[in-house]
């Protein structure tokens, strides 16, 4: 594609030798003045329409346009790079990347929308008519008309009139206002919204017109927001899950107040890391990385667990207070191990571009990327975790263990064996819970810490025990916090939160989802 | 609930050898700012910097105390009483933000400075008679035994015992811990108060005021160690140690359980808070760290490291492992955390009883 | 004839209405364990002074309804009063101290404590922890103690902790703390499990002679010993009761050889 | 090099209540000739580790460098590390054993404000001699530190002019989100006194405060997103501290919230901070601080290199608070000398109006209120974590720790 472009720049140019003082030629050498000349300079590229400025405006906003210290500019083409000016191969010794700010940075947006409009890429013309509509400038008209004349593509040909609303609300036109007032109205964004109230100012004989169009949306704009509420309450929901699920295994069916849960999640984390660094080198392995590492963190934290159940937990069976507190001493030891070996600074783990970004609902709910796959994760885990209790050997020797350890042993179960694997799943979990948390949080080693008391809050408010406590627990405190915190504050929502659990624990000592009867009793 | 790890009272040989010991610590403790005051040159020397840590730890062993007599005694595993040694701390701590008056930094006669700061325009209700030391000291026990007695009344009142009691109180001091590290709540958020001048007429920061508080903490070592000694050498301790063994047979036997352990839970608390309140001045600080889970159940380690079940090995233990950590911090920066993890791994695994447990195996 | 129908028929007089020399009143009981019937509509009386054994396979509901007298346990249906007192509202400390004493089938007490403290624990004084903190003991109490080890041959274990008593001895203890609390009813599990057979004799012995002061009702299997007691029997089976009297009669009653004895 | 050992700390080894008491028996005592102890107070666990690791390391790396250049007239340097683990009551404790037992000649330690609070007594009491190297919220003086690290006026307000000129975005509204402690909290009060001398409304200023370590940015990134959604063109000053800016800008990325459209100007963020995420998403996001590890000029080239051999990672960042305890270990050395003494009283005079050229690339001073005059550069973010100047301050500015736009600076005590 550019490729093309840049040869047809090169006909071009043979064809129409020194037109000497044209738009493209007086604005070009400012690109490499200072910020403001930079940005006025950009501005009349965009607006020349000269095809010729397109390949150095990307280029600039890219971050590959070079200036010589003569102050030349040079765009890199294949292995050498061109003179705009001129289109001529050129030499660039010392030459340095041009800087930007956010002004110059603002202006490339809106003349490469101008420049780009008509591309023949549909993505391009997209991004094109985003960048348009959010440099508001009156003089957009006529180019918008035009590209709407030739647009076919729905998606596109909405951000264009959108565009060309935008456009014609800063213009002179009043009967052009007005049809881009009642289009913005039907848009339903933030962005109309600002436009509009921005307008109401300007435009005061209007103002009727306008806020019949905020009222229209504002309602959409509250449904959305309700909306994205409950998506974050899910999704915070799903991330208590993933750290709860462990626990609801170790302490729920096994009865050991693991301390150190939060450092499996931790290890999970790092595992994520270290799986990303020996994927580096290997470029068509790299984008996988994170998939990978799931099953690498699960195992990673479940040999650590099935460590310290052998090494040390099972020695104090029965023994619930004693185990709290020496896993609490594991814990602090895990903790500095990882600090000793990978130093105490966070480590970058990166998202994949799969997983960067917004993804647009139905309805026009905005939910970001990483976070509806956590929650798809979670899911997973959880499905995982029923799956292998309810239809394997291991599931069935673990429940049989959990209701009769001797008859059990009778029947030929190895309950030591037994209850290794069931701490070392439940460590499993922690670790990938950990590779989730990696996309979200810190990957240091306090990252365990944050969330130790809000999965022990989890697995008590839902029902020690039950797998469908846990998922409610999870996604109630998830979703109550959420709807709390806008009128609360996060702190305090989180401590109103804190304290409803203890109040309905008091009434329901059991948790929501209460194992009921004899065997509960015991 | 918990097999019963009941610590055998010691053959009275060995409880009359222990008070012995116990005894002579004290004494030795008491010595200490006699020493501080012998010229530095003398091979008796103490220095100021090791009054004010043995004064701090004399703190933290009244808080192991008052974690040994709910636990070692009724079983009930608090992780909280670090809130009830904080909220303690910030009783006396506003006493003495309050006696700071016109000498902070805005001049300001009666509002802190960060609340200057803050733009508060009077004292919030809740300040009100922390300028009297008598109501901050009534309220370093009130304000805790208060907390225990509603969390208490209502976990007692519903049986909720072991782990899940642990759980709840961890929660409370993770709650408590968020709510004072917001500037809003009126108790200095995250700085929490510093700086302090004087105490009762008595400037800080002197080696006297370093000494009087040292003899205080020591008191009220002595007078905890007296009301524990009172409470579980009486038919109260019995019945504790019946409700920490069996407690569903002692409501058989008519005793009513959740008044029991409500009683030795706010008392409890109130040792704690009295405790937090000598240990504020003396290191100059309280914030919301205090709160931190971290720290409550580094408080009950120190009971399980000196040997839960008796008074002198809590106080073994707040000294032991306080000690320790002073040292490694400086020795090994960068391992002593292997070294205190390990520490309490070992002690659970292997010293169920505690270090106290070593001696009395040695006296059978 | 089914075992509702039989419960249903027994002579007794319209729910909720006190009846006269009843210490212990039972009316149509039921108690349910996520969808099992542990008690099925029971129905009981001891009088004053009565000595009741209670028989019947495992099962039966004999633990449970102790459960329910002592509050363990809230029944899912019926009344259950002890004198004025509806139990089912009360606690199990509360009905403790209106003076119902219960021995459990397996013998449970303090075994941190000794033998001479778990019998000061047991023994009827005020309960509250302000109480106990100032409570010393007196001349009386402490007679009263040491007649009560007397009494249950513990004597001379009075300072050894209770965890190191054998299952006899302590079997013993907890009929020496049930005597401790100076109870009107004393509901009493199996007494006699692990005991020699001269040991049973005397606690039969024993329990016939507290039975004049003071109603005692007691579950056990061993029917030499029932006999010895030589008291009315009550028989229960799947949570209600299959028949009731004398040794003999409920022995020759032919549902109950069906359902327990004949097998 | 660093000594640990001391006869205190030895003696001690019988752990438990003889450790105790054992202790008051032992009493260190120096020889003449001995070297001069430079202690470290730094958190090495616990939350804070993060940021504080790399300054022990810093200061480690000063005694060797002063060590390589002689010593200190003529003396050796030695440091002494203790770790008060992020824990603020220990923090004094720390403080009073490096003084009290170790006789630490100066003292470099601590990052958040509330230990420097904690530490602030012990250091007046025992009169010795601090150097704090993190910006912070001023509103402080203390005969016995020395701060290194910007006061609000060398960071905050020249960062909000800048958003509100031309080439930062002419922005109208600034939301100011903030970790809920002093810090935040008094930048964002003499922020909203500077707002308002520049005529900007209460309703255009939202202020939205979280806990440390805040890991769930949805709601409020939400929020600014629909603060910025009522017209006008807006900016967010971010005073969020250490760990929870990596889940924030992780939100504000995901959210697709565009340095052009909202820019972020952060004042404690640094390459350090940026080491944790991908930056691609945060281009154009902005940070103020007074040195930049772009910063381009010989001083800081051999500041990188010293650092980068030192700790034998090519890769290693520099930040802002590395460069302040590099710029105050220097200047002690510089007053030291002068003075020909590493008494306190004697140092602290000869501190007073001592010059460097820093790796910030300007010349630094210390002021007599014991604050130094620094550059205040505005960076943006780049894709590879680097943060390269786009303003900068002609000259460095004086340190004001007492702000003019407080209006109870006026009745300070003085």
């Amino acid at each position: 594609m550019e490729k093309l472009i840049a040869g047809l720049l090169l006909l071009l140019v043979l064809a129409l030798p020194a037109r000497a003082q044209d738009a493209f030629t007086t604005a070009l050498p400012g690109l490499a003045g200072g910020f403001s000349e930079a940005a006025a300079a950009v501005e009349q590229l965009g607006a020349s329409a000269d095809p010729r400025a397109l390949p150095v405006l990307r280029a600039m906003a890219e971050g590959r346009l070079q200036k010589t210290p003569e102050g030349a500019l040079r765009v890199p083409q294949g292995d050498g790079f061109v003179d705009p000016a001129t289109g001529q191969p050129a030499d660039a010794a010392g030459a340095e990347t041009v800087r930007l700010n956010n002004r110059v940075r603002q202006a490339l947006r809106g003349a490469l929308g101008q420049l780009q409009i008509i591309s023949p890429d549909a993505g391009e013309r997209l991004a094109a008519a985003e960048g348009v509509f959010r440099s508001r400038s009156a003089a957009n008209v006529p180019l918008l008309e035009a590209a709407l004349a030739k647009e076919t593509v729905p998606r596109i040909r909405e951000q264009m009139e959108l565009a060309l609303a935008a456009s014609q609300l800063v213009g002179t036109e009043a009967e052009g206002k007005r049809s881009a007032i009642a289009r913005l109205g039907s848009a339903g964004t933030t962005e109309a919204r600002a436009l509009l109230i921005e307008a109401r100012i300007a435009n005061p004989d209007m103002a009727t017109a306008i806020d019949v169009s905020l009222a229209a949306i504002e309602q959409t704009l509250a449904i959305r927001r309700a909306a994205e509420t409950l998506f974050q309450g899910l999704s915070l929901g799903s991330v208590l899950l993933l750290a709860a699920l462990g626990l609801a295994v170790t302490f729920g069916v096994m009865g050991v107040i693991n301390m150190a849960h939060g450092e499996f999640v931790m290890l999970g984390a790092y595992a994520t890391f270290m799986v990303q660094e020996a994927c580096r080198g290997i470029p068509w392995l790299a984008p996988w990385s994170l998939p990978l590492a799931v099953p690498a963190a699960f195992l990673l934290a479940a040999a650590a667990g099935a460590i310290l159940e052998r090494g040390l937990i099972r020695h104090l069976y029965g023994r619930p207070l004693e185990t709290l507190l020496m896993t609490f001493g594991v814990g602090m030891i895990l903790q500095q191990a990882v600090r000793s070996i990978f130093g105490a600074q966070n480590r970058e783990v990166t998202s994949p571009a799969w997983m960067q970004g917004t993804m647009m609902l139905p309805g026009g709910i905005a939910v970001t990327q990483n976070r509806m796959w956590i929650i798809v994760f979670g899911i997973a885990v959880l499905l995982l975790v029923i799956a292998a209790i309810r239809y394997t050997r291991f599931g069935l020797e673990m429940r049989a263990v959990v209701q009769n350890r001797r008859i059990a042993a009778t029947m030929g179960i190895r309950t030591g064996r037994v209850d290794a694997l069931t701490f070392a799943f439940g460590s499993g979990i922690a670790g990938m819970a950990g590779v989730a948390l990696s996309q979200i949080d810190n990957v240091s080693p306090n990252l365990g810490t944050g969330y130790i008391i809000d999965s022990f809050m989890v697995v008590v408010f839902g029902g020690v025990g039950s797998l469908a406590g846990t998922l409610v627990g999870a996604l109630t405190l998830g979703v109550v916090n959420k709807v709390l915190e806008p009128y609360a504050g996060a702190v305090l929502a989180k401590v109103f939160v804190l304290v409803a659990i203890m109040l309905f624990i008091q009434r329901r000592p059991r948790g929501l989802f209460a194992l009921k009867g004899r065997a509960a009793e015991s | 609930m918990s097999a019963s790890l009941a610590a055998p009272a010691p053959a009275g040989a060995g409880r009359m050898t222990l008070r012995l010991v116990l005894i002579g610590a004290m004494l030795v403790l008491a010595m200490l700012p006699v020493l501080n005051r012998l010229p530095p040159d003398s091979a008796l020397h103490v220095s100021d910097f090791i009054v004010s840590i043995t004064g701090k730890w004399i703190t933290y062993a009244i808080l192991a105390l008052a974690i040994d007599l709910a636990w070692g005694y009724a079983g009930i595993l608090s992780l909280g009483h670090g809130a009830f040694f904080a909220l303690g701390g910030y009783a006396i701590g506003m006493h003495l933000m309050r006696l700071i008056g016109p000498r902070g930094v805005y001049g300001h006669p009666t509002l802190p400075d960060f609340m200057v700061f803050l733009g508060y325009r009077e004292l919030p209700w809740y300040w009100l008679g922390f300028e009297h030391f008598p109501f901050a000291i009534l309220m370093a026990m009130a304000v805790p035994g208060l907390l225990a007695g509603v969390v208490g009344y209502l976990a007692f009142r519903s049986r909720i015992t072991g782990v899940y009691l642990s759980i709840i109180t961890q929660a409370m001091t993770y709650a408590l811990m968020l709510a004072f590290f917001r500037n809003d709540m009126g108790f200095g958020g995250n700085n929490g108060f510093t700086d302090f001048k004087e105490l009762l007429g008595m400037p800080l920061n002197t080696p006297s005021a370093r000494s009087t508080l040292f003899y205080a903490s020591l008191l009220l070592l002595l007078g905890s160690l007296w009301v524990c000694g009172r409470v579980t050498r009486s038919k109260l301790g019995r019945v504790l140690v019946a409700i920490r063994d069996a407690e569903s047979r002692t409501r058989f036997l008519g005793y009513d359980v959740t008044q029991h352990k409500l009683f030795v839970f706010v008392l409890s608390a109130m040792i704690a808070g009295l405790a937090g309140a000598l240990y504020v001045p003396q290191v100059g600080i309280i914030n919301p760290g205090e709160f931190s889970p971290g720290n409550s159940i580094e408080a009950v380690i120190w009971v399980a490291v000196g040997g839960r079940g008796t008074l002198v090995g809590a106080l073994l233990g707040a000294f032991s492992v306080n000690a320790l950590k002073t040292w490694l911090t400086t020795v090994a920066p960068d391992l002593w955390l292997f070294a205190l993890g390990g520490l309490f791994v070992a002690v659970t695994l292997f010293l169920p009883r505690g270090l106290i447990g070593l001696f009395q195996k040695e006296r059978r | 004839m089914s075992a509702t129908e039989l419960a249903a028929g027994a002579p007794h007089p319209p729910r909720g209405q006190a009846v006269p020399d009843a210490v212990l009143y039972l009316d149509g009981v039921s108690v349910v364990f996520d969808g099992f019937r542990a008690l099925n509509n029971l129905s009981l009386i001891v009088e004053a002074g009565e000595l009741r054994a209670i028989i019947g396979p495992n099962g039966a509901g004999k633990t449970t309804m102790m459960d329910v007298i002592t509050g363990k346990t809230r029944p899912t249906a019926g009344v259950v009063r002890f004198h004025d007192h509806d139990l089912t509202r009360l606690d199990e400390a509360t009905i403790a101290n209106l003076g119902i004493g219960r021995k459990f089938q397996k013998p449970t007490m303090f075994d941190a404590l000794t033998v001479f403290e778990n019998l000061e624990l047991a023994l009827k004084a005020p309960r509250g922890p302000f109480s106990c903190l100032r409570w010393v003991l007196d001349r009386t109490s402490r007679q009263k103690i040491e007649s009560t080890m007397a009494e249950v041959g513990l004597t001379a274990r009075a300072h050894d902790r209770a965890g190191v008593l054998s299952h006899g001895q302590r079997q013993w203890l907890e009929i020496g703390m049930l005597l401790m609390q100076d109870p009107e009813l004393l509901l009493v599990d199996e007494p006699v499990a692990g005991m020699t057979d001269q040991e049973t004799e005397h606690t039969a012995a024993l329990l016939v002679r507290i039975a004049g002061a003071r109603s005692v009702v007691v579950v056990e299997h061993d029917l030499e010993f029932v006999r010895a007691l030589g008291s009315k029997v009550t028989v229960l089976c799947e949570g209600s009761m299959l028949s009731e009297g004398s040794i003999d009669h409920v022995q020759n009653d032919p549902r109950v050889i069906e359902v327990y004895l004949g097998r | 090099m660093i000594s640990n050992a001391s006869r205190f700390t030895r003696r001690a080894t019988l752990g438990g209540l003889g450790a105790a008491l054992a202790l008051p028996y032992v009493k260190p005592s120096f020889a003449q000739s001995a070297p001069i102890k430079v202690g470290v107070l730094h958190s090495l666990s616990g939350t804070m580790a993060i940021s504080e690791t790399a300054l022990r390391d810093t200061v480690l790396m000063m005694v060797e460098y002063a060590n390589s250049k002689g010593g200190v007239l003529g003396r050796r340097l030695e440091a002494v590390v203790v770790d008060p683990a992020s824990n603020w009551p220990l923090f004094a404790e720390k403080a009073r054993e490096l003084l009290a037992v170790h006789k630490v000649d100066v003292t470099f330690g601590c990052w958040t404000s509330v230990s420097r609070k904690s530490v602030l007594p012990v250091f007046e009491e025992l009169n010795g001699l601090l150097f704090y190297p993190v910006q912070y919220e001023g509103e402080e003086e203390s005969k016995n530190i020395f701060y290194t690290g910007a006061a609000p006026n060398q960071q905050a307000i020249p960062a909000v002019e800048y958003l509100m000129s031309k080439d930062g975005g002419e922005a109208k509204r600034i939301a100011l989100l903030g970790t809920d402690y002093v810090y935040p909290r008094t930048t964002n009060r003499i922020l909203r006194g500077f707002l308002k001398s520049k005529g900007i409304a209460d309703a255009d200023i939202m202020e939205e405060y979280t806990p440390f370590g805040h890991s769930d940015w949805q709601g409020i990134v939400a929020r600014v997103k629909r603060f910025a959604g009522e017209g006008k063109k807006t900016a967010i000053v971010s005073t969020i501290n250490g760990d929870a800016n990596v889940p924030f800008y992780r939100e504000l990325g995901n959210q697709g919230i565009k340095a052009e459209d909202i820019p972020c100007v952060a004042f404690s963020v640094g390459e350090e901070e940026l080491a944790g995420i991908d930056t691609k998403p945060l281009v154009g996001h902005l940070a103020a601080w007074n040195y930049f590890m772009s910063t381009p000029g010989k001083p800081n080239e051999e500041f990188k290199a010293l650092w980068q051999s030192y700790i034998k990672n090519p890769k290693r960042v520099t930040n802002d608070p590395m460069e302040a305890t590099y710029t105050g270990f220097r200047m002690w050395m510089q007053a030291a000398e002068k003075a020909k003494s590493t008494a306190v009283a004697a140092v602290t005079p000869a501190l007073i109006g001592q010059k460097l050229m820093a790796p910030c690339g300007y010349e630094e001073e210390m002021l007599a209120n014991h604050h130094l005059s620094k550059p205040v550069l505005i960076g943006e973010i780049q894709a590879d974590g680097q943060i390269t100047t786009v303003w900068k301050t002609p000259d460095a500015v004086k340190a004001e720790n007492w702000s003019t736009y407080i209006p109870e600076n006026a009745n300070r005590r003085r």
